[in-house]
């Protein structure tokens, strides 16, 4: 992160309570840098979250104004804000459990509805906070502090399910994608369009330790060697990226 | 009875040492309880972890005035002096940080993060060399109930070299 | 203090509207510029003149996909300035409880309202009742506080929705309507007056967002959102600029301490009753709602046959004006407490008489109560 | 014209991704624990830097700017 | 009566466990076999420990997608035969409200969990509280009864969790233990006795599936799904047979009464307490869960300095025990409630002492309550 | 209907207490049939609802055990007999705003786990119970209670967002599509898998009435002439029929 | 101060009927009140709808004593009988049902459906021609201000045969 | 053999369905109202009907049973 986007974080609560290596702090520095490179004006900007560790990316990290809302409703709160004042940007920054799991009912209206919020998934296959049990996108066989046996139940692909909800503008990238993510967050950032995110982030604590991807390093590594840039084919046994 | 509080930051293993000691203490037949407290936050920030042993059961099963006080990080000590009785002996890590506070009767220095990382190259075991020091201040419970519990639960590849750690902590001098 | 006279934006006079109409009519009055809703008898009617009133207000409506995101929205948006709004019945409130306990926790105005039908679960969707008078006050989880308002009449619901919403801006913190079916289609005469009192939001002023500066009670300002503050809004316990402290007690009862005392100790603003015949009353009635209507009724056929009846009916129903209770306890010869429920505000009366047993005439079958019924108790308790 | 590799120390927590994503090898774990108990990470080699950013851009805890070197 | 004695799943003996885990094997020794659940500190152990157990036992459990699914699974398997559970703590246990006011509508027996953590809103995760004990009885929307278990122990974790099982199944209504973070996350000696007392649930009898027949207090039977039954189960309101009945008032008052009088006539069978040092005691403490801990130790201080102090411990908090309350009231000097909240259990005693003021010693700061501050009160309670 | 199949419904709470051309009927009617055909063992069916019109389908009318639950949260309720009973049969039938607004988290969760149920979604576009609110479904610029002027919201196309969920064996039909309906009923009540159903059944009193669709046959008409049978090729203005 | 009540099944219009009553007082001047019951099931079940008149604020606004009891279907005789003053004035539908009850002071059975179905065909404005006969009784509201009322709240192709029917129910012989 | 139309009359509700799907012109509305202020659907023709059950599939109120005629 360059010295000038400083400005955007709050260089009070660094460092960040994440642990070693999570990959929701590289989702937020992408974010940062996304905003530095546009010198974006920061104060017509709304942070919107809800719980988990997801949802500490941008409270308190971020130096805008910051919604950490409740548990999975980050969604509903965001689209108070953003329909009330319309001129504001709002995006929503938040966990896989969060937005997708507990929270999916509000993810899928707004990409029906189009309402002209990002929407940002910060998506390690688990809930990270809460001790690693297993989320909506943990995928089959995982090992989770609820699946100990590994996972019997397929993961959504949340890039089919919001477009299958009707959302436009879906995006997914990985940790490893950090320059291609951050392309992609300034591009959203400049309309004012419904879009999401389905950024793999990794949690090396509660799912790489179970799942011998314990070392951050081997983790952004394997998200290199599994993941295919999307051109017109979509494969399901790869972690496809790219805008779709 | 004895009440035995130990602090430290998340990671440190604060709560794994008071669970070994509590586990220990019911191998030798009594009455343990142990609890602890840490945040959400649960990286970095200030951890504690009590043990009461008694030979019957106890009402108020948290600390109230700590027999012992083991503290491995400076931030624990301001947080949790008030439940340090003043007879206390306090076992601190000296490798980490210097005791300026005046609390308990007889305070100890063990530079257990030192030792870990000269013995292990890290300071995982810093913990228990602490524990192990302790041990020899609380007196209910002996090396064979604790590596008895240390069989079971640290992975058996650990276990040498937490055993290694215990009698570094129970045989230093001072 | 930052209140405005202002002019009522209905032209002076005599209307003929339901409880529901008169209660979104109120919120238009009062300048609420944003409301999430969800249908649900008989709650709906709010919500339809709403959509009627915001299209020609050019203000903003939005149907979410439930009542936990209706709850949702109205924190958003309020914290862009907007007066904001959201009305439900008895399983919709029990939704909207978890997002409730966050507008508290975070203070942010906004009002709620329950137009209560027969529970519990699904109950009797058309019929009456008073059961949520609890669930209103403990319904969200933790140690909290909360302000309540039971209008009686449909012109009450048009003032006190107004009113709701200067408690709400005034305090910083959800403020509960808590209505009747009986009152929400209740079509009845409204006075509308010439200008009403309005509360605007304090958004700049002295100190951090949050409370737990002292002095403990103050209010603090509440700044917008887009407007260079940079705000950090939790429902984690936080400092009072926000900043999360999950670990630490003293932050804890310091915002818990707040969010107490700037309700508590403002009881004189937010609390509200009315008295009837109670100068020498020896059966005092305490009501609340739809059911002291009955009981004004009844108190005036008792004066008819020569007994010494009084009521007291609450505006505000949380807080409650426990002093009142205390002093009134010590008058009566018999006190009685008429609702429709099993005697939830019997309880609360119960705990500030001096041991005096508190009687209860109760009815929770879908039916109003009928002054009737209060009546014979009232003759009965004289009789004891 | 060269780059400079500016770690904020106390802002590392020891990852190590910059080691496993920088193409020239510029990064090495510091021998020693610090007070927290992290052996963070150090720029032993700014002068193999090409300033490609990746480490700058992959660091988690935005610990990492590298800019151009003024002449 | 169809209770059985059974041998307990575990040797009987001395363990040392974690409060959720103690609860989590109470339910397995109770003969839980369905768990619907949804991670949350601080009960997520509680799940953790039956996802192993469950597995060693071939029981069903399933993580659902949030605490209102969890809260609506455990109601659809119970009707298949299952005893069923489900454990959150403040926020997810204000999402279940709603169904959990279908449960006692349809009177399911099903076991809820409430892990008390610092509220309100999400507070502080890892910190704990007393801060639900009203939300407990009133969260869900509409008159209503309900059974609460509050034990103090590890040890009564595991006991309670047994004892909330049997009273779910035998008065065909949801259970809610609540705990506190405290002894959740307490790991304590528990001796485990070589057989428990499990209640079976009476699934053929005589009557309809739903009370609303006479006598309204008895539990009617409860058959299982796929026998041939052909059951119509609704939370509107229905009539004995189930059908349902939404403008009817004769139906909707039986159901209500039938729902609060099987509960409240059989206090006897429900309402455990236990009492020390209370015989000549003039200072009476009444307390609850980890509190009572603190309070009781309080008392031993207090009687080696010579005060009489004695303790009420509720073991179950709803209903409570309130002819007692009375009678202690009128023998003792001083009422004391110790809890880790602003005076809930202190407001209902309060209804019961004859116009007696009780005395509050209060902590909602996400520490436990101490000895020394219960002591503090006793003496100046003493001296007053 | 036949009159043997009598005894699948309860015909004591006849008439029912739907409106006169209630498209609801005809879908119990279908799934009566269905039942009647196969001569399926009733007492070994759950037929579980929610709250709605859409939800007193099955709960009184049809002579099974009937689960009416909370508004939006039937599926949950399903999951759990059939996850604690996996011998019964578990259908699941209730309304476009019961399952797929308020509840739509837990259907797209469900048809990513492909619970072995059946889901039938009686959806007529609208509140109909409540007095006639825009629901999920309802399409864009129709009249409803809350779009007086017209819905400006796009609607979920039920088919791909289940699909997009990951749900299999998907089908559409209308009330107008009364006998395939019926057959594939059929299908699904034999197997033990993931199914969901879009049945358009049309509201003619708060629907119809505000959209020029107020006749009961009418609206019939309309399906017939609107909708397309699916062979591959999906049309996105056409109602499509068929399986997916 | 007068209390009247409505009673029928859903879709008969009685709530419509006291709603055109109670407008009607408005322009009157009286304090009007006007409650209403009816089910989820709003199709087939009774309904009731009450109306009181009065010259100033009515503390308790339902009907404790009807005055005029209007009743268009049979089972809300059975349903609200207790509701109806021993001095009321029953109108009811006997094209519909037979009143067998001994309600009121006096009971005059109007043919509403009847006379719908034969001046329009349909039974719909039946509880109009209901509100023309109850207007005669009620004496507090006259045809102008019914007339009124109908002007603004029924759609204008509808308004002649509302008010047809008015006249009809108001100018009965009986 | 023909068909039998049997349409059971309290349970009609008069929304005239069936009347429009009959490719056979079966039905006609009763000329009066019931005592539920319905007029139900009549089989009048019921010597058209060719058994193709449209009317029995399509009846939302399950009022409509087509059976063959016993010979
Ligand atoms: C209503 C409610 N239920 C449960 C929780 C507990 N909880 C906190 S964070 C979390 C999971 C977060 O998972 P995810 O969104 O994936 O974030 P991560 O920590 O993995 O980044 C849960 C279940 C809560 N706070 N509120
Ligand atoms: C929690 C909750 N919110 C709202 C309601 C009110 N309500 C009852 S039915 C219904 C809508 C049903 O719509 P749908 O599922 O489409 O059924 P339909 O009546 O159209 O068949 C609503 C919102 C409720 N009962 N519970
Ligand atoms: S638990 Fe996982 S997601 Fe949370 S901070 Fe640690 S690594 Fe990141
Ligand atoms: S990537 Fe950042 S946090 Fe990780 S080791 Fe390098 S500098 Fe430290
Ligand atoms: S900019 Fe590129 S070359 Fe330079 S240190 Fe970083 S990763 Fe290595
Ligand atoms: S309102 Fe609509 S959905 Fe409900 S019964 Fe009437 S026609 Fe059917
Ligand atoms: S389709 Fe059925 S309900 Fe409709 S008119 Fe014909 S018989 Fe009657
Ligand atoms: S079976 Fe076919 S032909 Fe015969 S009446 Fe019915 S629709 Fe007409
Ligand atoms: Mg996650
Ligand atoms: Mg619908």
């Amino acid at each position: 992160m360059k010295q000038e986007y400083l400005k955007y974080i709050r260089d009070n609560v660094f460092p960040t309570a994440f642990c070693p290596g999570c990959g929701h702090g590289i989702l937020l520095n992408a974010f940062v840098s996304a905003l530095g490179e546009l010198d974006y004006d920061q104060d017509n900007l709304v942070l919107v979250s809800g719980i988990g560790c997801g949802g500490w990316i941008a409270s308190p990290h971020m130096n805008t104004d910051t919604l950490h809302t409740t548990h999975g409703r980050a969604i509903p709160f965001a689209i108070g804000v953003k329909l009330a004042n319309p001129k504001l940007k709002v995006v929503v920054i938040s966990g896989d459990g969060d937005l997708t799991t507990i929270g999916g009912n509000h993810l899928i209206h707004a990409a029906r509805r189009r309402i002209p919020i990002t929407v940002i998934c910060g998506n390690n296959n688990i809930y990270g906070m809460t001790g690693g049990q297993a989320s909506a996108t943990t995928p089959v066989g995982a090992k989770t502090m609820t699946t100990p046996l590994g996972n019997d139940y397929r993961p959504f692909d949340l890039v089919k399910l919001v477009k299958g909800a009707g959302g436009e503008h879906v995006y997914r990238y990985t940790a490893f994608h950090a320059m291609q993510m951050k392309k992609a967050f300034k591009d959203v950032l400049q309309k004012d369009d419904f879009s999401f995110f389905d950024i793999l982030t990794g949690c090396p604590v509660q799912y790489g330790r179970r799942n011998e991807l314990r070392e951050p390093a081997k983790m952004i590594q394997w998200m290199k060697d599994n993941s295919v840039l999307y051109s017109g084919e979509y494969h399901d046994d790869k972690i496809m990226v790219g805008k779709f | 009875m004895k009440e035995i509080m130990f602090a430290g930051i998340g990671g440190q293993g604060v709560i794994l040492s008071a669970s070994i000691l509590a586990r220990a203490g019911i191998l030798k037949g009594y009455y343990a309880a142990q609890s602890q407290s840490y945040g959400s936050e649960s990286r970095g920030t200030a951890t504690r972890a009590e043990v009461v042993l008694s030979e019957e059961f106890v009402d108020f099963p948290h600390v109230e005035h700590a027999d012992i006080f083991v503290v491995m990080a400076e931030m624990g000590v301001k947080l949790f002096a008030s439940k340090v009785s003043q007879e206390a002996i306090v076992l601190y890590d000296n490798s980490v940080f210097e005791l300026s506070e005046n609390i308990g009767k007889e305070r100890i220095g063990i530079p257990a993060t030192r030792l870990a990382v000269d013995t292990f190259k890290k300071p995982l075991y810093a913990n228990i060399i602490m524990l192990g020091a302790m041990m020899r201040h609380c007196g209910m419970v002996g090396p064979e109930e604790i590596k008895t519990v240390l069989k079971e639960t640290v992975p058996s590849k650990a276990l040498a070299d937490n055993i290694k750690a215990l009698e570094l902590g129970s045989g230093l001098e001072y | 203090m930052p209140i405005e006279k202002k002019k009522t934006h209905l032209k002076a006079g005599k209307y003929f509207m339901q409880g529901d109409e008169a209660c979104a009519e109120g919120a238009v009055a009062a300048g609420c510029t944003f409301f999430a809703g969800y249908p649900i008898t008989p709650a709906s009617e709010i919500m339809e003149t709403i959509v009627r009133r915001f299209e020609e207000e050019k203000r903003v409506f939005v149907q979410m996909e439930d009542e936990i995101a209706s709850m949702g929205a109205i924190v958003g948006a309020s914290w862009t300035g907007a007066k904001s709004m959201t009305a439900t019945s008895g399983p919709g409130f029990s939704l909207k409880m978890e997002n409730l306990g966050y507008a508290i926790m975070t203070e942010t105005p906004c009002v709620v309202v329950d137009v209560q039908r027969v529970g519990p679960s699904t109950g009797q969707a058309t019929r009456t009742a008073q059961g949520d008078l609890m669930q209103a006050r403990w319904g969200t989880h933790g140690e909290h506080t909360i302000i309540a308002l039971s209008p009686w009449s449909v012109e009450e619901a048009f003032y006190e929705t107004v009113r709701a919403f200067n408690l709400a801006e005034e305090f910083r913190t959800p403020v509960i309507i808590l209505m009747e079916e009986a009152t929400g289609h209740l079509r009845e005469t409204v006075a509308v007056r010439e200008a009403i009192e309005i509360f605007n939001r304090v958004e700049e002023g002295n100190g951090a967002p949050f409370g737990g500066e002292e002095p403990l009670d103050a209010v603090p300002p509440m700044p917008r959102f887009g407007t260079g503050h940079r705000l950090l809004v939790t429902g984690s316990t936080h400092d009072p600029h926000g900043y999360r402290k999950t670990q630490d007690r003293v932050t804890q009862e310091r915002l818990l301490s707040h969010l107490q005392q700037k309700i508590e100790y403002h009881k004189e603003r937010i609390v509200q009753w009315e008295e009837y015949e109670l100068d020498d009353a020896e059966t005092v009635l305490i009501s609340f709602g739809f059911a002291a209507r009955a009981a004004l009724k009844a108190v005036k056929d008792a004066r008819k046959k020569g007994i010494k009846a009084g009521l007291m009916r609450l505006k505000t129903v949380w807080p409650m004006p426990t002093e009142r209770f205390e002093t009134l306890a010590a008058q009566a010869k018999t006190l009685i407490v008429p609702e429709m429920n099993f005697g939830q505000l019997r309880g609360e009366v119960q705990r500030f008489t001096g041991g005096k047993k508190v009687i209860g005439v109760n009815r929770a079958d879908g039916e109003v109560i009928t002054p009737e019924s209060i009546l014979r108790a009232v003759e009965g308790g004289t009789s004891l | 014209m060269g780059y400079k590799v500016i770690i904020r120390e106390n802002w590392c927590k020891g990852c190590y991704i910059c080691l496993s994503v920088c193409p020239k090898n510029v990064f090495e774990k510091a021998g020693l624990l610090d007070d927290r108990g992290i052996i963070v990470s150090k720029a032993v080699r700014p002068e193999n830097c090409i300033g490609c950013q990746m480490c700058a851009d992959h660091c988690p805890d935005l610990a990492i700017t590298v800019e151009k070197e003024d002449e």
